[in-house]
């Protein structure tokens, strides 16, 4: 396709190496003036990168992008700035201990002469954009006080704000319930309408149908088609993805569920500023089946999380492991009565990021032989430990048991905690947000993974905000809300709308269950 | 180009471009100033080694500083920032000193009792600071610098009592014989010692003219201990996995107050060990009003991070620092040369390392570049 | 009593002067993300620069700028290594305070026959009454121009960081520098101008101490008040307004010692010069507890890295 | 300054390594002399500077070839001392008692070099190749006290002590006796208030003294804090009092405002000591003790901000010194002795 104005961006041959390895591969892309344009491809394929360089913040090592049939150089992100794009990033850029308004002005500011921040002038702008969009977000609020989803509006405004035509959305629905996806969509057709245009990236083949016009996808770096969404169906798009076909649907066979092993008691936490997050909340789990929690971010789960594994103090109520109860002891009391979690935070609670390969496998286990003898290490065994896990969960490099685990991708280091959690074989495995960042591939494999456990005759506890995940992994879907289970259903009983309306606080219309 | 990169990767090389570049610019400064660079480096290695008791006194004046580099090494490794050295070296010379007076058996009990009196204030002096980091979170780098400056004035009190103070001095009385720990020191001031050693000129030379001592046996027995524990212990295991990712341990199952606790005891007593060898081994084996840090704890620092805190780094640094503490006082005796261009140049060296700690990054990074080309 | 207590106030004021400005130049270099403990070695950089400019030039003023400037240079060296090189913040400050007194000394021998301590200033930075006042009250807190400068200056820095969009910036660059790059903000420049601007603080904070407290160079001029302030900056939360408030109170305790000293008083003098360390501490137990430094404090700045 | 005469001993050195370090018929121009400072450097502005400054003139009148090691920390000592003895020292010279022990030491081991150290007494062990020289301090200290006393309108003076210890006693008590000399002469009291620093490094703190003692009505403050001295005298100049300087002639420092010093010249005693030695006389297993008699204490001839009539006074209570017939205190006990025989 030549040169036109009629398009919004054109990207030719763009290519990017990060360092001797090539992450964008001569990519050439075309997006129509005021459209949704949906970029799809696998973790790693380049599509963040691809999008940094139409943003300014990496520069392409090949390749010119032209804006409407003018060609620029986009040197950094002040030019896109000034050119009307604006980008939600994969991981938000905002400042936590800012408020809404001042992330949204920062670099941006309005000022009453002498670089004095005119708050009451940015506030009212703020607002307008606010309203004209139907984007619902406290401009005083402190970042760290509001939810994902509240935090991507305001991404997004960050953009509108400074004037942005073209929108970039980095894996804008990761986080957010189908409400708030639904929200979105409705956004951003309001915003096409106002003569933007959108370019959408997302792993989920559903929201590309529902909300994009064309798609195109990128796999290893490289252009592979683009795609008149209308006449695609999902299957297709994936496999064009992944280069092979995907099974879409998690597959396995009827739960056969046993005595109970893990109750939880009318609970009560208290979050760090002391206000009750989980509300005497009550929940069984029992041997052989997988109870997934599913509920927007900040509904209580991570005090949930944090009472059963002893990071916090609970204000009330108990929990039980085989009849023990464990609440208010210690981290070190939860994993000795087999419990074992995979945290959503890999970096933050799950790894010791400097630490080898080999040593984050045994870091609930090395003072236990035969890791240690006497206050001793003993290397050899912990190595030999390592490799073994490293095979059986197909972690890759295969041979990085001494490398330390920094080096690995997200998804090989998920795969560490997971094998080593899975290795304590505990009566409670908690997995929560366990697929969050993977692809498709990967996702696969933890989903699995459970389900091998769950079929061992494990506890299986699933704690994640993606709707779809627990749907298809657990066998009893538990939604939580405002700290409190609200309702419970058995796998197969219920639609993805019911829950979605319970998670967002809604009252259930007792048509299910 | 791995191979580069895994030469460049190695901790030493950059050091020794670091020193290298730390050479290059006190020998400007000097030329600038009008002093002859090469005279000065010659009376400076001169004054290192051209005799076997310069030798052995840098050996001696390293040892303190072995000990006080390997306590905030070790403190570092464990992800604590240990300011505090200096105080803990005081605090130990003082009670070292004050048992050394004190008391007086026989050395095979004298000896361990000084010593572990020293090392027992710097464990303790160490773990005030440790305890309110993990009760109060207060930062221990505040701590640090109060309780340095609380034990300076602390040490100038015990000197001004009479029970330890000498008369017409500004020093406490030396502590006990018994408590010596320098090699031979009665015989070799007796009638017969002088004599065999006019038969052996070297031997008298390092002997007599310096304060031979078992400090550095002790370092060095102390740097091996210290990277045992750090790396082939539990303990060890615990302490860094709290000192990298205090929330991993946490979640893990490891106690991290009490893991920054011990942290800071330790790293206290390696400091107060160096306190007490001090009085016991070096004259003039007591204590005296400071009117300003003796800056044994703050040389630590440096030297620490010149070992980029290895343990058996600290060795070595200790080695360089005091070697050019004392050669250099040799520029200044010998060609007049200001002593602060030592300072200066110390300086520029840790400059240097800091810099240079970019080396293995980049190296890395090189050496991963090669990897992804290669699958 | 009025006169003890205008004395108690005007030795607090000069006494926390120093560390006051060396406070405020850690607070900025910290906000926007490097951490600085070579303020020390920056003050006594300052000290002597000013003396010796104050004594060559007859010009107290032209001293202060000098030892800002002289800072502000030291200070790059800071920032070379800790933002273009990415190098250990800490080492590199440790490296400054070698140097800094090094040099100090090395230059001094050099501008004064040899002597490590400066010759007298012939004028000194002015006091808020002036020179000649009578009162006994009034003389008591008859204090610096630098104590007024150093309110200023707080004030500035605090105005600055919390009311303008620079410091909106160089907050941003200090909480989450890739926010602030994605936003076209230039997260090194930022961090080099807090660097820079540090180090003049701290000059002037040497340069009030040998320009206005005494007025000539001495070896022991600045021995310790680089820790005292950056002890202040983690004390005070990396706010102007905590620093400031710190170092008063460490003045405060000083000029309590001084106080409370000489007569026949029954603590003994080494016992009552601990004093202000400890209550240093046993206020941060009581009243501040932990304190927090801006997330990507001491964190080289890496485009794209993850 | 440094640079030149350290120029000699640069050559001093090349020379003394072809000459034996014990040579009996030196002759003056090879005659090695050499000191070491203690912690505070040698450029202390005090005993060190002043010591060096000796024996600078010393190379100047005897053509002796000079030079100084400086100390760091305490444990530098014994290393310097033996540093000189390379260097083919034949007078070796410690500036500070805290060097007494390593002295002693050095001086057993190297029975054919001699040594001498600055404020210590071995009393009767004093080892054959060992000169100990002391000062009465006191003496100075006695006269700016009874200076002081004449001079002040108020009726109140100040001390000012870095850190407490004996030295600073004998200025402090030999200070208060004089002040009280002067009282009791013209018939009055008054009072001496004092207070330590614990510093000698804190101008700020010296000055925060001086000025409460100002403010408490003080008109004269006399200093021996080194550093903190620089604060005291500063405090004066601006409260447009008077301080009194120490070891040296301090009115540089605030030429209106330095009422006189008291001078301890470890200079002058170096260079006289060193010269004997020079000449070959015998110097060893003694103990000087330089006071006015022997010139090497005492206040400078000029005291400008110092009326004529005091500064008459003041000439008369040193020459009783000097005969003895005033017996200035050292300490706290002979100062409470002394005041007894004031009040008759
Ligand atoms: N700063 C960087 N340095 C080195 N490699 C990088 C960097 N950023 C990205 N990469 C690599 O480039 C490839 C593409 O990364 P990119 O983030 O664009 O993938 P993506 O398509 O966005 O994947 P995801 O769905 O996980 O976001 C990946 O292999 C990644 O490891
Ligand atoms: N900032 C970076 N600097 C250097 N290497 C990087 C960087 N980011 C990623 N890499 C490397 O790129 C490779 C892929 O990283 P990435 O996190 O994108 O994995 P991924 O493509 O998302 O795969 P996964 O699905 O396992 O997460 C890994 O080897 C990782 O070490
Ligand atoms: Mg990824
Ligand atoms: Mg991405």
């Amino acid at each position: 396709m030549e040169i036109g104005s009629g398009y919004a961006v054109q990207m030719r041959g763009i290519t990017k190496k990060f360092g001797s390895f090539c992450a964008l591969d001569h990519i050439d892309v075309d997006i129509k003036k005021g459209t949704i344009h949906a970029m799809l491809g696998e973790n790693g394929a380049g599509k963040s990168t691809l999008m940094n360089v139409l943003y300014g913040l990496y520069q392409s090592d090949e390749g010119e992008i032209y804006l409407e049939g003018q060609k620029v150089n986009m040197k950094n992100p002040n030019v896109a700035i000034a050119h009307g794009i604006g980008m939600v990033h994969q991981h938000f850029m905002l400042v936590d201990n800012f408020t809404v308004t001042q992330n949204i002005i920062l670099g941006n500011e309005i000022t009453s002469g002498a670089g004095v921040i005119n708050m009451k002038k940015a506030r009212e702008e703020i607002i307008k954009t606010i309203e004209k969009y139907g984007l619902s977000v406290d401009p005083d609020a402190k970042i760290e006080d509001i939810s994902v989803g509240m935090q991507q509006r305001v991404e997004i405004l960050k953009a509108l704000y400074r004037g942005a035509n073209l929108l970039i959305l980095d894996e804008p629905t990761a986080v957010l319930t189908p409400q708030e996806i639904e929200d979105l969509i409705k956004i951003m057709n309001n915003l096409i309408k106002d003569g933007k245009t959108i370019i959408i990236i997302t792993h989920k083949l559903k929201e590309i149908k529902e909300s994009a016009d064309v798609c195109t996808i990128i796999r290893r770096g490289k252009y592979i088609d683009t795609v008149d969404v209308k006449k695609v169906k999902e299957e297709e798009l994936a496999t064009m993805m992944v280069g092979h076909a995907v099974n879409l649907v998690v597959d396995k066979t009827e739960a056969t569920p046993k005595d109970v092993v893990f109750e939880i008691d009318n609970l009560t936490v208290l979050d760090e500023r002391k206000i009750p997050a989980v509300k005497n909340l009550s929940l069984k789990i029992r041997k052989g089946e997988i109870v997934g929690i599913a509920g927007i971010d900040g509904n209580g789960q991570k005090e949930l999380v944090e009472a059963i594994t002893n990071l916090t103090k609970v204000a009330g109520g108990t929990i039980k492991i085989n009849g023990v109860e464990v609440q208010n002891t210690s981290p070190k009391n939860t994993i000795d009565n087999k419990i074992a979690t995979i945290h959503e935070d890999r970096q933050r609670r799950g790894l010791v990021l400097n630490y080898t390969v080999a040593h984050n496998m045994v870091i609930e286990k090395f003072k236990e032989e035969p890791f240690s003898k006497k206050g001793f290490l003993n290397e050899k065994e912990i190595v030999e430990h390592s490799k073994q896990m490293i095979k059986e969960y197909d972690i890759r490099p295969d041979n990085c048991e001494l490398q330390p685990v920094r080096g690995l991708s997200g998804g090989n280091q998920q795969k560490v905690i997971i094998a080593r959690e899975v290795a304590n074989d505990p009566d409670l495995l908690i997995a929560v947000q366990p697929t969050r960042g993977l692809d498709v591939g990967a996702i696969e494999y933890v989903h699995k993974t459970l389900i091998r456990e769950r079929d061992k005759g494990k506890a299986v506890l699933l704690i994640s905000f993606e709707l779809d995940e627990v749907m298809n992994v657990s066998d009893t879907i538990a939604v939580i809300y405002d700290g409190k289970i609200v309702k419970s259903f058995k796998q197969g009983t219920v639609d993805e709308n019911t829950i979605g309306l319970l998670m967002a606080g809604g009252k259930d219309d007792a048509k299910n269950s | 180009m791995q191979k580069i990169a895994n030469i460049l990767k190695k901790q030493i090389t950059s050091t020794i471009i670091a020193i290298i570049f730390g050479f290059i610019v006190a020998a400007i400064i000097l030329a600038a100033t009008g002093y002859s660079p090469a005279d000065a480096f010659t009376a400076m290695f001169e004054g290192i080694f051209s005799r076997p008791k310069y030798i052995s006194n840098v050996i001696i004046k390293s040892t303190p500083i072995i000990l006080t580099g390997l306590s905030v090494a070790f403190a570092f490794k464990t992800g604590l920032f240990n300011m505090g050295a200096e105080g803990q070296y005081i605090m130990s010379s003082v009670f070292a000193t004050i048992v050394g007076i004190k008391l007086d058996l026989p050395p095979v009990l004298q000896i361990p009792m000084v010593i572990l009196a020293g090392v027992f204030a710097g464990a303790v002096y160490g773990a005030v600071v440790g305890y309110l980091k993990a009760r109060f979170g207060i930062h221990e780098v505040i701590t640090s610098i109060m309780l340095n400056w609380v034990a300076l004035y602390f040490s100038n009190f015990i000197v001004s009592l009479k029970t330890f103070h000498q008369p017409n001095s500004t020093a406490t009385f030396t502590v006990n014989e018994s408590s010596f720990t320098t090699i031979l020191h009665k015989w070799k001031v007796s009638p017969e010692g002088i004599a065999w050693l006019k038969e052996h000129p070297t031997i008298m030379d390092v002997l007599l003219k310096t304060d031979v001592n078992i400090g550095i046996i002790v370092a060095i027995i102390m740097v091996i201990v210290i990277s045992i524990l750090l790396n082939r212990t539990t303990k060890g295991y615990e302490l860094k996995a709290v000192g990298f990712n205090k929330d991993a341990a946490e979640f893990a199952g490891i106690n991290v107050k009490k893991n920054i606790l011990h942290s800071m005891i330790i790293a206290g007593a390696i400091a107060g060990l160096a306190g007490a060898l001090s009085v016991t081994g070096v004259q003039p084996h007591r204590i005296s009003t400071m009117a300003a840090f003796e800056n044994y704890g703050f040389n630590g620092l440096s030297v620490a991070l010149i070992a980029a805190n290895s343990p058996i780094g600290c060795l070595f640094a200790g080695l360089l620092f005091a070697g050019l503490l004392y050669g250099g006082q040799s520029i200044q005796s010998t060609i007049g040369a200001p002593s602060e261009v030592i300072n200066i140049m110390i300086g520029t060296i840790v400059f240097f390392v800091a810099l240079t700690r970019i080396v293995p990054v980049l190296a890395d990074k090189l050496a991963k570049r090669g990897e992804k080309h290669a699958h | 009593m009025l006169t003890k207590l205008f004395l108690l106030i005007g030795i607090t004021l000069m006494y926390s002067t120093p560390l006051i400005f060396g406070g405020l130049g850690g607070v900025i270099s910290e906000r926007s993300g490097v951490i600085n403990i070579g303020i020390e070695g920056m003050m006594t950089i300052g000290a002597f620069v000013g003396a010796c400019v104050g004594y060559y030039t007859e010009n107290p003023w032209l001293g202060l700028l000098a030892a800002g400037a002289a800072g502000g240079l030291i200070a790059l060296l800071h920032a070379v290594a800790s933002i273009t090189f990415k190098a250990d913040q800490t080492i590199s400050g440790i490296a400054i305070n070698l140097l800094g007194s090094g040099v100090s000394l090395f230059l001094c021998r050099l501008f004064f026959e040899g002597a490590t301590m400066s010759k007298p200033v012939p004028h000194k930075l002015p006091k808020i009454f002036g020179s000649h006042v009578s009162n006994n009250l009034l003389k008591n807190i008859n204090v610096d121009v630098t104590v007024v400068l150093a309110l200023v200056c707080a004030i500035l820095l605090w105005f600055v960081l919390y009311k303008t969009k620079w410091g909106l910036r160089i907050r941003s660059v200090g909480e989450h520098p890739a926010a602030a790059d994605t936003l076209g903000i230039n997260v090194t420049l930022t961090r080099y101008v807090c660097v820079i601007l540090s180090g003049v603080f701290a000059g002037v904070g040497g340069a009030s101490m040998t320009l206005a407290i005494i007025s000539n160079f001495t070896p022991t001029a600045i021995s310790g008040q680089g820790f005292i302030a950056l002890a202040a900056v983690i004390f005070g939360k990396w706010s102007p307004h905590g620093v400031y408030g710190a170092c008063i109170l460490f003045g405060f305790a000083q000029a309590l010692t001084v106080l409370l000293g000489g007569g026949n008083f029954v603590v003994p003098s080494e016992i009552l010069s601990m004093l202000p360390y400890i209550l240093t501490i046993v206020i941060l137990i009581l009243f501040v507890g932990k304190s927090s430094a801006p997330k990507a404090d001491g964190v080289p700045y890496e485009k794209g890295s993850r | 300054s440094s640079k030149k005469s350290t120029g000699d001993s640069d050559k001093t050195k090349t020379e003394a390594t072809e000459a034996p370090a014990s040579d009996d018929t030196a002759s003056k121009s090879d005659f090695v002399v050499s000191m070491i400072t203690d912690t505070g450097g040698v450029n202390d502005q005090s005993f060190n500077q002043s010591a060096w400054e000796g024996l600078q003139e010393l190379n100047k009148s005897t053509g002796a070839k000079v030079s100084y090691i400086e100390s760091k920390q305490e444990t530098d000592y014994t290393t310097n001392l033996d540093k000189c003895v390379d260097d083919g020292s034949n007078l070796v010279w410690g500036i500070g008692f805290s060097m007494a022990d390593a002295l002693k030491t050095a001086a057993s081991t190297n029975p054919d070099v001699s040594y001498a150290i600055v404020d210590n007494s071995y009393g009767d062990q004093t080892p054959s190749n060992v000169t100990g020289v002391m000062f009465r301090a006191q003496e100075p200290s006695f006269i700016v006290g009874y200076i002081a006393g004449k001079t002040t309108t108020t009726g109140k003076v100040g001390f000012v002590g870095g850190i407490s210890s004996d030295l600073i006693d004998q200025f402090e008590y030999g200070y208060k006796a004089g002040v009280d000399y002067a009282a009791n002469e013209l018939g009055k009291k008054i009072t001496v208030d004092a207070q330590y620093a614990e510093s000698f490094s804190d101008a700020a703190k010296g000055k925060a003294i001086a000025n409460k003692m100002f403010s408490d009505g003080c008109d004269i403050v006399f200093h021996a804090a080194g550093g903190v001295g620089v604060g005291v005298i500063e405090a004066a100049k601006e409260a447009n009092k008077f301080a009194i300087g120490v070891d040296r002639d301090q009115a540089y420092l605030a030429p209106k405002n330095v009422l006189t010093s008291a001078l301890k010249l470890v200079g002058t005693a170096v260079k006289l000591v060193s010269e004997k030695a020079a000449k070959g006389e015998q110097i060893g297993g003694q103990t000087f003790t330089f006071g006015l008699t022997e010139d090497a204490v005492g206040i400078p001839d000029k005291n400008p901000n110092m009326d004529p009539a005091v500064y008459e006074a003041a000439m008369k209570v040193q020459q009783s010194i000097k005969d003895g017939t005033i017996v200035p205190p050292s300490n706290k006990d002979t100062y409470k002795e002394f005041g007894k025989t004031l009040s008759k």
